[in-house]
């Protein structure tokens, strides 16, 4: 399964002013694999995400998807062509209802067009209606089927982290990019998060890029490894073989983890 | 979805209703000529701050140029019928078109900027837009059109509202409409779920400027003469007072927001020395009071029973 | 439904509405004429009213913008009964008031609305029957000005600098130009600001670069004032010349009195004038409002001893007996001028031609058309 | 040093903190943990005048400050360094510090800013960086050094390790503990409720706005219950 | 070569004039981002106060640079004042409601203070005393220029420097800058957020109100529409230059003062404010920020 290259990042650069955030970074990432970006805070893992999802332009390098270059295009056609993400901080829309979050995800496949809207054509009805359906099956997996009409902002954040990855899945993306899911979630909760994770990923067949400072969560899920410094990469690999990176532990681990 | 047609039936059979009492009311004589023109005018107010309430609350651009679109229209089609013959359903439309390309013109280099920075942008496209009226002898300068036929009634404009108010709801509450208010509630969010940004500003800006031009349009055949000047900057001012007072972001709340301004700008008719003042001052305590606007971002509903409900929060099943 | 003429006629008052300028950007026209308006009113009413009976104004605000004076105009009649209105202040809100005035039946006067086709049609070219005006048309300030600038100043050279926001001071100019050019004068240039304006400076520098021998300026006092404040400062030392929107009694805190010398404007009458109609009324208003009376004071003033004597004459309040009366006015004596109305409803009266002199109009020449 | 008793906080309907009593003794580290929503940032809001309780008192060093204005509570020295950093990311590091030193009229401030670069040397190396474009890292180093600045008697921490790489985790835990050592005591908030109770001494547990467990930290650290709700054991 | 100087004289004067008005505009803008849509009326209050003082000092026999100082002082401390009341009546309780919602209120405000104006003064147009006599200089013959250019450029200049160095060195502006970023952090630092703010509105209301003494002066006249017009154009000078950045606000003032009086100069004065919109538009499309506003696109 792990023979068709979905993503190939070369030797991609970016840098803001004087400085380098992303240097030279090449990864490639199979269908299917779930792989792990970690690096010190600054490294440049964030700004790695906005070069795949179209946020930044990069100032060097190509990025491939599906065989396709990618670099430089609208963040809204990379979503189109299925690469879905999560923000670091959650970006929902806060006064919209949970259910709407999703639907608007959705958006992009809807068939109907404006003009049947206007003038309420059955079209839109049905458009709409498969939408809604869709919406809340997605949401029956998250669990936040019963909180629909809430509004997103009013979710606690543990729900409104799943309610971003549910979003995102909206989209029906082939590659799901997660940044910092388990951040500010209690031990307990990132475990929970770790099932969710292994579970969407088998079904709905995705491939996963994931950013993460929890080395319980990235050491457990985790297929191989990226590790970024200072906007290089500085080592790739099993969790195991990561966990023993002596330059890893210098710049990253630490001596105790 | 039943519970949407019920809804939308009782809506348009109050709203036929109120044509027809209203209707009855002129034929009869009883409303005096100044209280007709007050009703087509919170029409027409009614007409701006829906659209403009579409670019601003709904797809939260910041716009300050309505009164520019408005003029468009409005000195369109008053050529149209004056210098064309035009019939008057038609020329409206022309306006209506002359000022959506307009909003397509200004809607595509602009949408590049933010905020505050928009607003500067189309407060300075409306005014440029004025300065080629005043600028223009064959429209009358500064003096403007004047002798436009009153071809303006109730039946027109209540028209016009309803198809204002119909397709902006329509659209609102659509997959489109979700698309232009996620550009609101967090475009970096909104364009990563695949939306395509700036083609629904787009389309939100030239929705809106059809209908100022619609506006302008009917506007033009209300009163006689359109000049330049009452489509200056403080115009579109007014429009964005309608708005936000109303509520940002809700319909029913731009057409409170019109009926409540019009009306006390019109009862304060009689006290022309402080009428101003106490506009100004109704204006800050009703901000004051109201901040978020008399309706928030509530929309009217016809089932009474659940208002209570929907007032703390969106919980309605 | 044309029921407001019967009912007045029943009634213990004749009512004469006010459409003007109360509030908004040209609230200084109106309210100064408003301030006319009320004195007349009061002096008319002390003397025992019109007919028997004492006037009452309805007073309506447009807030200086077209559609509220359609809407000012509409409520006068409708609401309020009025048998006369006076307004708007300017061309363009009077134009506005002007087809429902047509459309009711009530005649209506404005004091300073000097466009042409306030009471001509302009598209059919007829004349409007119920509207009137108590100012001059532009035309003929503008050809008084072309002829003294030519022969009295024996200028060669003229520029013009138009408020190219009002149609009056475009009107003025026009005439002014054709009778200058006809007198053998040249335009060297012509240029334009707005209302509101307050820095003329760059214009200035271009009008003096032109060296003209004389500078029209048919505009409002307010920028009037500073035009050739500026003007002077800059050292521009020909004469300015101008129209009664220059009359005003802020010209010379605004000018200041040294700036003002070596200006003259036309004018409907001057303050300076010995005529005893106007030393009353200058007094007068003294009286009532502690401070002297600009243009549009007198012609508001007028405006509401036109109705008076237009009802007077016609023996009867009815609206359509009043415009008939108007029409009909021939050397009526007023404070702006002795006014005798021509088929096209404009006063012929008489100009004067007035020059700033240390701190004072000093009466130049008078005009008769 | 902090007594709270029986406060109960609202935002509009939500009740957000049910007669919530704590106490914090002068010198000590206590921790308060709980799941997400649970209370904890309401409750430090609280304390440190943030946010108004609709009933209870609070007592600081004597005094009750319920309901007193923020700045007022700063001057008596209790220092509440927030949730997600909030450093001023206009302002220089410097002046960040500066400005966390904003009450303070004494002339000893160089001293103290003296001691923190010390103490964070990464700090000194970017005094003059605006705060916004340091990492995740630097700026939870900052937030802690500018609440030092204002010589916290009482010093609350809001989830100082969120985002941070482990390694800077673990540094932080051990800043704490020094800043414990030179003797100002720590009301601690934390998600990575291992650790916090391994620096502790005392640790409450919050849940859905209630307390409902309090005890010494390593007694609660072996607890079973704990250890499944919260450790992930 | 001469007309082009003289020109370009008349523009910085002009400019400096936008620049003044817009230094109050932009530093309150930059401390708690709201339109302050009365700017232009406060500036209008201020040339009032200022009017009445300079006549009442005058009536004293007073020296013209005393009458000056004393009705300009007079003028920026009641301006303050009433900035201040402004901000705790109509701004205060709206701190956490939309920005959209606070200008609106500041809508209202100026309509107030504009009508206000009307009903108290009259509409009309009257004269404000020149206080210190303009004395002419000629350059290389035939250029002109006069003391009160030159001090009115001197002034902003300094006010604009004056500006910088309170918010960018003192600690009061330390506050404002911390306010203007996060409220809630800088109470946590023991900042009084409403003190902060109300130092704001009335350093800039005194300096609105020093402009509109300076104003009334240059233009020798008054009247309570007078701050609509200068007041937009402070406004799109401060955006010009970068909303909220002071001295972007001098440059904006400047470069708006030059480019109206450009077009004006070569004969198409009906367009002047066509043209001046259309560039800023322009530039605003290759520099969304201003001239000398940052790029900052928000951090993902
Ligand atoms: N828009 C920007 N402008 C300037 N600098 C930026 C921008 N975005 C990121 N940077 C800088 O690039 C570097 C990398 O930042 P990035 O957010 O990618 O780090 P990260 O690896 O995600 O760190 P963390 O784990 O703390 O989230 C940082 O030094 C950051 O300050
Ligand atoms: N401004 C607010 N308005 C309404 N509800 C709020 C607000 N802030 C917090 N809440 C609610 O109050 C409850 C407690 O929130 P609080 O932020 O104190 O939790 P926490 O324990 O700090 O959680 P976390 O671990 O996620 O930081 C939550 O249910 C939250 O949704
Ligand atoms: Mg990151
Ligand atoms: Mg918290």
């Amino acid at each position: 399964m792990a023979n068709t290259l979905l993503l190939d990042v070369k030797q991609v650069s970016r840098s803001f002013g004087g400085l380098k955030a992303v240097s030279d970074v090449s990864i490639q990432i199979y269908q299917g694999e779930l792989i792990g970006l970690i690096g010190p805070n600054g490294a440049g893992k964030t700004t790695l995400f906005n070069l795949l999802t179209g946020v930044y332009e990069p100032s060097e390098g190509q990025i491939l998807f599906k065989q396709e270059s990618i670099g430089g295009l609208k963040p809204y056609k990379i979503t189109q062509k299925g690469a879905a993400r999560t923000f670091q901080n959650i970006r929902l829309f806060g006064n919209l209802s949970v259910l709407d979050n999703v639907k608007i995800a959705y958006h992009q496949r809807s068939k109907h067009s404006i003009f049947a809207s206007i003038f309420r054509l059955p079209s839109h009805f049905k458009g709409e209606q498969e939408m809604t359906e869709q919406g809340m099956e997605l949401l029956k997996i998250f669990r936040l089927d019963h909180k629909k009409d809430e509004l997103a902002k009013n979710l606690p954040y543990g729900e409104q982290r799943r309610l971003e990855i549910a979003r995102a899945l909206a989209t029906r993306p082939k590659l799901l990019l997660l940044d910092e899911p388990a951040a500010g979630m209690n031990p307990q909760e990132t475990q929970e998060l770790m099932q969710l994770i292994r579970w969407i990923r088998k079904e709905f067949d995705l491939t996963i890029l994931l950013i993460e400072h929890d080395m319980s969560l990235v050491m457990n899920v985790c297929d191989r490894i990226y590790v970024l410094d200072q906007g290089q990469l500085i080592a790739q690999g099993t969790p195991a073989e990561i966990q023993l990176n002596p330059r890893v532990i210098e710049a990253y681990l630490g001596q105790e983890v | 979805m039943m519970r949407k047609n019920k809804n939308f039936i009782i809506g348009v059979l109050i709203s036929l209703f109120i044509y027809l009492v209203i209707q009855v009311l002129i034929s009869m004589g009883i409303l005096s000529d100044f209280w007709i023109s007050t009703i087509i005018l919170i029409s027409i107010n009614i007409i701006l701050g829906v659209s403009l309430n579409l670019i601003n609350g709904f797809t939260g651009q910041f716009s300050i140029g309505h009164a520019g679109f408005m003029s468009i229209g409005a000195y369109l089609s008053a050529i149209m019928t004056l210098d064309f013959n035009l019939p008057f359903p038609l020329a409206l439309l022309v306006g209506g078109i002359a000022a959506t390309m307009a909003g397509f013109l200004i809607g595509v280099p602009s949408l590049r900027l933010k905020g505050d920075y928009l607003a500067i942008a189309t407060l300075g496209f409306g005014e440029i837009i004025r300065i080629i009226w005043l600028n223009t002898e064959y429209v009358g300068g500064a003096s403007g059109l004047s002798g436009i036929p009153a071809l303006t009634n109730w039946t027109w404009v209540f028209i016009w509202m309803m198809i204002t108010i119909l397709v902006v709801n329509n659209f609102v509450n659509s997959t489109h409409g979700r698309a232009c208010i996620s550009i609101r509630e967090n475009e970096i969010a909104a364009e990563a779920m695949g939306i395509h940004t700036t083609k629904y500003k787009v389309i939100a800006f030239m929705i809106g400027s059809f209908f100022a031009g619609i506006a302008g349009g009917l506007s033009a055949h209300m009163f006689y003469i359109i000049n330049p000047n009452s489509f200056n900057f403080m115009k579109s001012f007014e429009i964005l007072v309608i708005v936000v007072l109303g509520g940002l972001g809700s319909t029913s709340g731009s057409i409170i927001g019109a009926i409540v301004l019009t009306m006390i700008f019109t009862l304060l008719q009689d006290y022309p020395e402080i009428r101003m003042i106490i506009y100004s001052l109704l204006l800050i305590l009703m901000m004051i009071f109201r901040p978020k606007g008399l309706m928030g971002t509530r929309e009217f509903s016809f089932q009474l029973k659940k208002r209570g409900e929907q007032y703390g929060k969106h919980t309605s099943a | 439904k044309q029921t407001s003429g019967n009912s007045a006629s029943e009634a213990k008052t004749i009512k004469i509405g006010i459409d003007l300028e109360l509030s908004g950007g040209v609230a200084a026209f109106g309210s100064s004429a408003l301030d006319g308006a009320k004195l007349a009113v009061k002096e008319i009413n002390a003397k025992g009213g019109v007919l028997g009976k004492q006037l009452e104004l309805a007073i309506a605000d447009n807030a200086s913008k077209a559609e509220e004076s359609t809407r000012a105009i509409q409520k006068l009649i409708s609401d309020d009964k009025v048998v006369a209105v006076i307004g708007a202040a300017t061309s363009g809100n009077t134009l506005a008031a002007s087809t429902v005035a047509m459309e009711k039946k009530i005649p209506l006067i404005t004091p300073s609305g000097t466009a042409t086709k306030v009471t001509v049609d302009e598209r059919t070219g007829k004349v409007k029957d119920y509207i009137f005006r108590t100012c001059f048309i532009d035309p003929f300030q503008g050809t008084v000005m072309g002829n003294f600038a030519a022969k009295d100043l024996k200028a060669k050279t003229a520029a013009i600098y138009i408020d190219s926001s009002s149609d009056y001071s475009k009107g003025l100019a026009k005439s002014f130009e054709e009778q200058f050019t006809k007198n053998g004068g040249q335009i060297v240039t012509k240029e334009s600001y707005q209302q509101k304006d307050t820095d003329f400076k760059a214009v200035l520098t271009r009008i003096k670069d032109k060296n003209p021998d004389v500078i029209y300026v048919p505009g409002y006092y307010e920028e009037v004032g500073k035009i050739i404040k500026q003007g002077r400062e800059m050292g521009i030392t020909v004469p300015f010349l101008g129209g009664d929107g220059w009359d005003a009694p802020q010209m010379f805190e605004i000018a200041g009195n040294e700036a003002l010398n070596n200006t003259f404007f036309s004018n409907h009458y001057s303050s300076e004038d010995t005529s005893p109609e106007v030393q009353k009324f200058v007094e007068n208003f003294k009286k009532e409002y502690n401070k002297v009376p600009d243009g549009f004071a007198v012609l508001g003033y007028d405006s509401v001893q036109l109705i008076a004597e237009a009802i007077k004459n016609a023996g009867s309040a009815e609206p359509t007996k009043i415009k008939d009366a108007l029409a009909q006015i021939k050397n009526f004596k007023t404070v702006s001028g002795t006014i005798s109305y021509n088929e096209t409803h404009d006063p012929i009266k008489s100009a004067v031609i007035i020059e700033y002199k240390d701190g004072k109009q000093s009466f130049k020449t008078k005009v008769n058309p | 040093m902090l007594k709270v008793e029986n406060v109960n906080v609202y935002y509009g309907a939500i009740h957000a903190l049910k007669d919530v009593s704590i106490q914090v003794n002068e010198g000590e580290i206590v921790t308060l943990i709980g799941a997400n929503g649970a209370g904890k940032t309401t409750l430090l809001k609280t304390l440190s005048g943030l946010l108004t309780p609709k009933t209870g008192t609070i007592t600081f060093l004597g005094k009750d400050i319920t309901g007193i204005h923020a700045p007022e509570i700063v001057k008596s020295g209790l220092i509440h360094c927030p949730e997600g950093r909030r450093v001023f990311a206009n302002l220089s590091v410097e002046e960040n510090l500066e400005l966390g030193a904003y009450l303070r009229k004494d002339r000893e401030v160089k001293e103290d800013m003296e001691q923190i670069y010390s103490r964070f040397p990464r700090l000194r190396e970017r005094k003059r960086q605006q705060a916004g474009t340091l990492s995740g890292g630097e700026q939870q180093m900052l937030a802690i050094g500018r609440a030092l600045m204002g010589r916290p008697k009482l010093l609350l921490l809001d989830e100082p390790s969120m985002g941070l790489a482990p390694i800077l985790v673990q540094e932080i835990f051990n800043i704490i503990q020094e800043i414990n050592q030179s003797g100002t005591t720590v009301l601690l908030v934390e998600q990575n409720a291992n650790q916090a109770l391994k620096i502790a001494n005392r640790a409450y547990v919050l849940e859905t706005g209630k307390i409902v467990l309090s005890g010494a930290a390593n007694v609660l650290r072996a607890s079973e219950d704990v250890k499944k709700a919260y450790l992930g054991a | 070569m001469e007309y082009i100087t003289q020109q370009l004289i008349n523009g910085i004067s002009v400019g400096s004039i936008y620049a003044l008005i817009a230094l109050g505009y932009t530093m309150v803008y930059g401390i708690i981002k709201l339109i302050n849509f009365a700017h232009g009326d406060i500036f209008m209050v201020g040339a009032f106060v200022g009017l009445v003082s300079a006549k009442m000092f005058q009536v004293q026999g007073f020296d013209p640079i005393w009458v000056f100082i004393f009705s300009i002082l007079l003028s920026m401390i009641v301006s303050a004042i009433l900035g201040v009341i402004i901000e705790r009546i109509a701004y205060k309780p709206l701190r956490n409601a939309s920005r959209i919602s606070i200008l609106i209120t500041a809508i209202g405000v100026s309509f107030l203070l504009e009508n206000g104006g009307i009903f108290f003064i009259g509409p009309q147009a009257q004269g404000f005393p020149e206080i210190i006599p303009k004395k002419q200089y000629h350059l290389f013959g035939s250029i002109q220029l006069d003391s009160n250019q030159i001090m009115i450029l001197g002034v902003t200049f300094l006010l604009m420097v004056l500006l910088q160095l309170i918010v960018h060195k003192t600690k009061i502006g330390k506050a404002m800058r911390a306010v203007s970023f996060d409220m809630e952090a800088a109470h946590l630092m023991g900042i009084n957020v409403n003190t902060t703010i109300s130092a704001t509105f009335a350093i800039g209301s005194a300096l609105a109100a020093a402009a509109g003494v300076i104003y009334g002066m240059t233009y020798n006249s008054f009247d309570p529409l007078m701050g609509i017009i200068p007041g937009l154009k402070a406004f799109v000078a401060a955006v010009l230059g970068g909303i909220g950045i002071i001295p972007g606000a001098f440059i904006g003032g400047l470069f708006l003062g030059i480019i109206e009086t450009t077009v004006s100069s070569i004969g198409y004065s009906l367009w002047r404010d066509g043209v001046a919109f259309a560039i800023l538009i322009l530039i605003l499309i290759f520099k969304p920020s201003g001239l000398f506003g940052k790029n900052v696109r928000e951090k993902v």
